[in-house]
């Protein structure tokens, strides 16, 4: 198992360096002189001098890149021009909002759309199979934002069951956190709980169709015994190899939700930093994300392990 | 699905017309193709069936709610909701379709590269696996709010964002394919290999790409609409789904029709298109699932 | 010029609409106010940052030599009063004697001079005193100002609130940009600053308030406090400063989308102030380009233009037809010269692009994705399509955009707001067609008006050549005023003798 | 062999597709003592494994009991009510199935699945299901039992999991087993290990047991009775040494002529000409008759009972008994 991890492990190096250098080449795509966002068209040539310096634009492009992986490795991504300070600081300070909402969403997610899987593959060409399967396939086919803003409608404006933006820090009032993240985590939900639901299902008709679920049979288990301890765990199995696809896919919705619903997260500081060219802001932002899904990835990757003796071996 | 010995010319144990059969007898396909060929045809013929002028702005008439004039209501332009959404079919399909295509060409290229040649496979996988680490949709709105809002930008920006996943495909199909015999006995009878790719192994990945196609285009319906709501889609005034929606989210409250119904086109779009991608499946590709 | 700047707060026309401040009511001490902010101060070094953000804050915490009164007239403020030389190149300011700083030091010459000497050198809008040559303490409370060359503006530059010429302790004026601890005169001194969160001043009890000012003044004026503390927390978020607004953790927004603004206007918890003007929505011809630069094609554009289609769309709620280059109530304010501000004439148009070189080319209108802005481009653009001229819209963010815009290929129309520029006066809005720079063109007429209203020290003269920019502007289109904006700011009801402004002023308000 | 009362007795057993009348299993009827082994054989597609299945209940749900009693201690199971029936299972039935690669859940150890039955059907405690587990582990001869309980199915080898499977399935100590094909997936040595552990164990516990299999070579090891079952109905029922010695049925006969002479793999009945028809496609008369080197026009028609030849010797065929008409023809 350990010598599995390592490999996977070092092939998570290898993507993170590239990935790190993606972000930084980010800048050079740019057409024009990405100083023009930060300063007045009055600017001396000498303040555009200075903030070339300050960016480090003035140094060959071989030591810019040199800097960054070194400012990198010591976890700096350099410095906000417009919110005047450290990127670092200004991720780390909204991740827990995001990883708040993204955990939210994927619990919302895998109840959802294990639960629905499951019935939905127990009554296999029943109606509550196809019920599930035609929400499941509603829900990969509804625009996020736009589920988002039409929660918002109905249940904000209309009902004023929910605020229509914004968030309450966790630790500041645990109630008006719950209210706050529930509607966009449940639009950020319900892409993943279609697509959890079907693998579930497929997954679980493959497994519930296999001898040793005989076998169990066979051993005059209860139904849901079998479906519970034989039949749900190997039908996690795919489920958790696409559990890095649907990080992503949270964290890629997330920056969308935070902008629907207002969400002071890392999202919406990207976004922020992509609509006033903050290039620190953007390279930082996308090399964090990045980072997180690769640990994401590696976790499931030793989850996988745990669940499936059998990959172990390889 | 290469018919090898086709003297029976067509015949219903030709493998293409079994496979049409099969297909014309999936229901998610039948469906999803009804769909779809219902919004196409929209999209073709849009200046025939929409009531107005989709750009046509008037003061009197903003803001109006559905009725039997503006059946979808109009925008704070003053414009024609419902034509606006049968334009908009027009251009969120376009950018659908030329993204499947570029992502298709791109992907094919890239995936069959890697997966024929091996010595290029792990640096192309890796950098195919360092852009999948980004967010797609993070990925698209960066590339086309550095590249500049253009219809052509916002494709080349989906594209990027679906093209390592559709290389990795491609990449599994060809590695299959390249261990069959009629490759080794293509290669015995001296093909070059860039004879053998193109005539042989690509051609046979085609089942699983189409599919991933379908999908890719149902994703970019969607991510068009999530690009134009960020503020980096196609430029108006020429309306998208997702450009109508943009426009009309400072006017929830008052309005909402103007977010209503072009979001619906939406669902029905990709629901269609995901429909028609399940039934292809089903039919040529049954071990790919969701 | 900044998107960000516009954002600030007009003094001027400024219409309440609810909630009229009763003065009659008790006035009472004590109290904290939070304030909604769309961004966060850069810097609290008022002199080196032109963010109005920043201004928000440091006009509370720093005073200027002459401050802008409710007309954005200069008046008076740290100065007692000022004498010109007749010939208009010696300033002579009095300073006010007692005046004390934060840490509890008397104000003097000396800090002025050192603050200004400061202000030359690493001020964010140095230009502003560039008329200046020597600056002296010629008394203990005396400082005496030499200039080049005569500028009728001098005293409007020296009060400009853009990037404040604030009075520090001549200690402080010493230190490099952003090093400095943020002592002033104000009304309120600084407390704390919490990056990406929020500042807060506290009321300042050593204050000492201008013995001639009789009320409040715009950003001069009476200085009274009554609330204990200000905190100016930072919420980019729409949303999240609406929600928190209606929780009732903020008690005021310094701006407001329409649709939140009519929404809350029914309660009475809250009262809703309109400023209006806010800013000029101003389109721009590129004069670089063909067929921009051809008056002709220019007053075609001018002639067809429905501006009240342009802004009733754009800015549904709060708009003003003007096509008067001041706002209504400045001091030169005139609608001489604006007779073709308007004219919505299809037929005139077309006459007058057939003189024109116009070929049915393909023109670009650059557009930042606000949405007002994009809607006046595309209202402009269905528009122009009907006398046969072809514009394409290219959006991108602002910094792309105002990149573009002030280089002479790349664009033939561009959109965007004038705020503090008619708030500061005539010069202001002449200054960015001086050059060429905002056409892409000299235009030696402006340039010459330009140059004799800075030397022209008779107000009257100086009107007059106002008026004749104003009219050259619309006889050569040299670009199109399509109307004032407004904004909306929100504050919670008990907030009592309010007044809105460019600036959310602190002072002369309490809590109920 | 003492003269007890039959644990199993199936009487006229028939399976149809669901919603159709197509049958799988026709009239099937045979009973079973305790310490009896019953041998079924047939080609694959006879319906041997369907028969397993029928008694253990869990047929698919494609196919259903028609008619028929499947009595267990004289209780008609198929009257029973399915939790009822479900409660049998592993505790007075069990069964051993062919592959002992799938057979097993691959995510859990093998030690949790033995245990599973003996915590679930036995009702005993963690600490207890282990130490019989144990037991059972040295009973069907897995070296090093305890270390072994903690493998995963994949870590071991086709045999072992094999004994892993008869190990559970006497978990629960039941009184009839079922073994389909159970030594078919695994190298021929080890096919004879678990024959003879099979044979060892039931022969200690008394077990009676219903042995499915292909294999007459394998039959000839361990049944006492034999049944030929042909496409769904029985051909032949007999004790092993008569349907060796004296084979009466048609595709009896040839299917120990099929036997290979020298030991060599036998994994498939290929000298017979023909298959076994398939659902939906069965001859009306005898099922056979098409393959029948015997066949007589009559068989093409008229389906022969199931009737006695000799002492414990039953016969589907009409051919035993002489054809009435063979003889009309043989005078023509």
């Amino acid at each position: 198992m350990s010598s599995f991890l390592a490999k996977r492990l070092a092939g998570a190096l290898v993507v993170l360096a590239l990935v790190s250098m993606m972000s930084f080449a980010i800048i050079w795509l740019v057409p024009g002189d990405p100083t023009a966002a930060f300063l007045d068209t009055s600017a001396t040539p000498e303040q555009v001098a200075r903030l070339r310096r300050e960016l480090g634009l003035d140094k060959p492009i071989l030591v810019q890149m040199v800097d960054w992986y070194g400012r990198v490795l010591r976890g700096d991504l350099g410095h906000s021009i417009l919110l005047n300070r450290s990127v670092t600081a200004a991720i780390l300070e909204r991740l827990p909002v995001t990883l708040s909402l993204t955990g939210f969403a994927l619990v919302l997610a895998l109840i959802g759309g294990i639960a629905a899987g499951i019935v939905a593959a127990v009554n296999h060409n029943r109606w509550p199979d196809q019920l599930v399967m035609t929400v499941a396939l509603f829900g990969l086919s509804v625009p996020d934002f736009w589920l988002g803003i039409m929660l918002i409608l109905v249940l904000a404006v209309q009902f004023g069951l929910f605020p229509t933006g914004g968030y309450i820090p966790l630790g500041d009032d645990p109630f008006g956190w719950m209210r706050s993240i529930i509607m966009p985590a449940a639009t950020l939900a319900i892409i993943q709980v279609g697509f959890i639901a079907r693998m579930t299902r497929a997954s679980m008709l493959e497994v519930l169709n296999q001898d040793f679920i005989r076998t169990a049979d066979a051993k005059g288990l209860k139904r849901a015994e079998i479906m519970l301890r034989h039949g749900l765990p190997n039908a996690l199995v795919p489920i958790l190899t696409v559990g890095g696809i649907v990080a992503g896919a949270l964290l890629g919705g997330a920056v969308i939700v935070e902008q629907v619903f207002s969400i002071p997260g890392v999202g919406r500081l990207i976004i922020g930093g992509i609509l006033s060219r903050d290039y620190p802001v953007i390279q930082g932002g996308l090399l964090f994300l990045a980072v997180i899904y690769l640990m994401v990835n590696l976790a499931v990757d030793v989850l996988y392990a745990v669940a499936d003796p059998r990959v172990r071996l390889e | 699905m290469k018919v090898e010995s086709s003297n029976l010319g067509i015949s219903r144990a030709n493998p293409a017309w079994q496979t049409l059969s099969r297909l014309f007898h999936n229901r998610s396909f039948m469906i999803g193709m009804s769909l779809v060929v219902l919004i196409a045809v929209i999209a073709v013929f849009a200046d025939l069936l929409s009531p107005y002028d989709p750009l046509r702005n008037s003061f009197r008439t903003r803001l109006r709610p559905p009725d039997a004039t503006f059946w979808f209501g109009t925008d704070h332009f003053g414009r024609d909701i419902l034509s606006r959404v049968i334009h908009g079919a027009r251009i969120s399909l376009m950018i659908g379709l030329m993204t499947a295509l570029l992502t298709g060409v791109v992907g094919t290229l890239v995936g069959a590269t890697a997966g024929f040649f091996r010595a290029l496979d792990n640096p192309i996988m890796r950098l195919m696996d360092a852009l999948m680490a980004f967010p797609a949709i993070l990925l698209a709105i960066t590339v086309a709010a550095v590249l500049g809002a253009s219809v052509t930008n916002v494709v080349i920006a989906l594209a990027v964002a679906t093209t390592p996943h559709t290389a990795r495909i491609v990449r599994a199909s060809v590695l299959t394919v390249r261990e069959r015999e009629f490759v080794e006995a293509a290669r015995a009878l001296g093909a070059t290999d860039l004879r053998l790719l193109f005539r042989h192994v690509i051609p046979n990945t085609f089942g699983p790409l189409i599919v991933r196609l379908t999908y890719v285009f149902a994703t970019a319906i969607l991510a068009e609409a999530a690009l134009s709501f960020i503020g980096v889609g196609p430029p108006p005034p020429a309306p998208s789904f997702g450009s109508i929606i943009a426009q009309g989210r400072d006017f929830i409250a008052e309005a909402p029709w103007i977010t209503i119904f072009p979001g619906l086109a939406i669902m029905i779009s990709v629901l269609g298109l995901n429909l028609l991608g399940d039934g292809l499946r089903d039919v040529l590709d049954p071990r790919m699932r969701v | 010029m900044k998107r960000w700047m516009i954002s600030s707060l007009a003094a001027m026309g400024a219409v309440v609409l609810t909630a009229a401040p009763d003065a009659a009511l008790a006035q009472r001490k004590g109290g904290d106010v939070i304030i909604g902010m769309v961004q966060a101060p850069p810097s609290l070094d008022a002199q080196v940052t032109s963010a109005q953000a920043a201004r928000n804050v440091t006009l509370h915490l720093y005073e200027t030599l002459f401050a802008r009164d409710e007309n954005a007239k200069p008046v008076p403020e740290l100065a007692e009063d000022v004498k010109i030389s007749g010939d208009g190149k010696t300033y002579v300011f009095p300073i006010r004697k007692g005046v004390k700083f934060h840490n509890g030091k008397e104000l003097d010459a000396n800090d002025v001079v050192a603050s200004l000497e400061r202000y030359r050198k690493i001020g964010a809008s140095a230009s502003l005193l560039k008329a200046i040559d020597t600056v002296k303490a010629t008394g203990p409370h005396e400082v005496t100002i030499g200039l080049n060359e005569v500028q009728s503006t001098f005293l409007d530059n020296l009060s400009s609130p853009r990037a404040p010429i604030a009075i520090y302790p001549a200690e402080e004026a010493a230190k490099p940009a952003n090093q400095i601890n943020y002592i002033g005169t104000g009304p309120f001194r600084f407390v704390e600053y919490k990056p990406d969160s929020h500042v807060k001043i506290a009321r300042f009890d050593g204050y000492v308030p201008n013995p001639k000012a009789t009320g409040r003044d715009g950003l001069a004026g009476k200085k009274e406090v009554f609330l204990d503390s200000v905190t100016f927390r930072f919420m980019p978020e729409a949303g999240a400063r609406n929600a928190a607004f209606e929780a009732g953790e903020v008690q005021l927004l310094e701006t407001v989308d329409g649709p939140t603004a009519k929404r809350l206007e029914g309660n009475k918890n809250y009262a809703i102030y309109k400023v209006l003007p806010f800013a000029f929505q101003v389109i721009k011809f590129n004069h670089a380009q063909a067929p921009t630069g051809d008056v002709n094609f220019r007053l075609a554009v001018q002639a067809a233009l429905d501006m009240e289609e342009i802004m009733g769309i754009s800015y549904p709620d709060i708009y003003q037809m003007d096509g008067a280059w001041l706002y209504p109530g400045a001091p030169f304010y005139s609608t001489t010269g604006t007779e073709k501000y308007n004219k919505a004439d299809l037929a005139a148009g077309k006459a007058l692009l057939a003189k024109s070189g116009y070929k049915g080319e393909k023109l670009t209108f650059i557009v930042d994705n606000l949405r007002p802005n994009i809607d006046t481009a595309t209202v402009l653009q269905q528009r122009l399509k009907e006398i046969g001229i072809n514009v394409e819209l290219s959006v991108a963010d602002w910094p792309t955009v105002s990149k573009t815009g002030f280089t002479p290929t790349g664009w033939h129309f561009w959109v965007h707001g004038y705020g503090i520029e008619p708030y500061e006066g005539p010069a202001s809005v002449m200054a960015p067609w001086v050059n060429g720079t905002s056409q892409q063109k000299k235009d030696d007429k402006i340039d010459a008006l330009y140059a004799s209203l800075n030397t022209a020290m008779d107000e009257g003269k100086r009107k007059q050549i106002f008026t004749e920019f104003q009219t050259h502007m619309y006889d050569n289109a040299v670009a199109m005023k399509a109307g004032n904006y407004g904004l909306f700011q929100v504050a919670t009801g008990k907030l009592k003798n309010f007044k809105p402004s460019r600036i959310p002023r602190m002072w002369g308000v309490w809590l109920d | 062999m003492p003269e007890t009362s039959p644990i199993l007795d199936v009487d006229g057993l028939t399976t149809v597709l669901t919603g159709s009348k197509t049958t799988i299993l026709e009239n099937v009827s045979f009973s079973l003592r305790a310490g009896e082994v019953l041998g079924v054989v047939g080609e694959s597609g006879s319906g041997k494994s369907m028969l397993a299945l029928a008694m253990m209940g869990l047929l698919p749900k494609a196919i259903r009991t028609a008619s028929g009693r499947i009595s267990l201690d004289g209780e008609d199971l198929i009257r029973l009510p399915a939790d009822q029936w479900r409660e049998k299972r592993g505790r007075d039935l069990a069964m051993i199935f062919q592959e002992p690669m799938t057979a097993l859940n691959p995510v859990m150890r093998v030690g949790a699945q033995v245990e599973e039955v003996l915590r679930r059907r036995r009702g005993l405690s963690s600490s207890q299901a282990r130490k019989v587990a144990i037991d059972l582990f040295h009973q069907v001869e897995i070296p090093s039992a305890e270390a072994r309980l903690k493998s995963y199915p994949h870590e071991m080898s086709g045999g072992m999991r094999q004994r892993v499977m008869i190990a559970m399935a006497f978990a629960a100590d039941a009184r009839l087993l079922i073994a389909d094909e159970p030594t078919t997936a695994l190298d021929v040595t080890v096919q004879a290990q678990i024959l003879d552990l099979l044979r060892k164990l039931q022969k200690e516990r008394g077990l009676a047991l219903l042995f499915i299999t292909h294999d007459l070579g394998v039959i000839a090891d361990i049944a006492d009775t034999v049944l030929v079952l042909y496409a769904g109905r029985v051909a032949e029922v007999a004790p092993v040494r008569q349907i060796f010695d004296d084979p009466q049925h048609p595709y009896t006969k040839a299917l120990i002529a099929s036997i290979p002479k020298i030991e060599g793999p036998r994994d498939r009945l290929v000298t017979i000409e023909g298959n076994v028809p398939t659902v939906g496609t069965m001859p009306r008369g005898c099922r056979y008759a098409p393959r029948c080197p015997y066949r007589r026009d009559i068989c093409e028609t008229e389906a022969p009972p199931l009737r006695p030849v000799t002492q414990g010797q039953k016969v589907a065929c009409l051919q035993p008994f002489g054809f009435p008409q063979l003889q009309e023809e043989a005078f023509l």
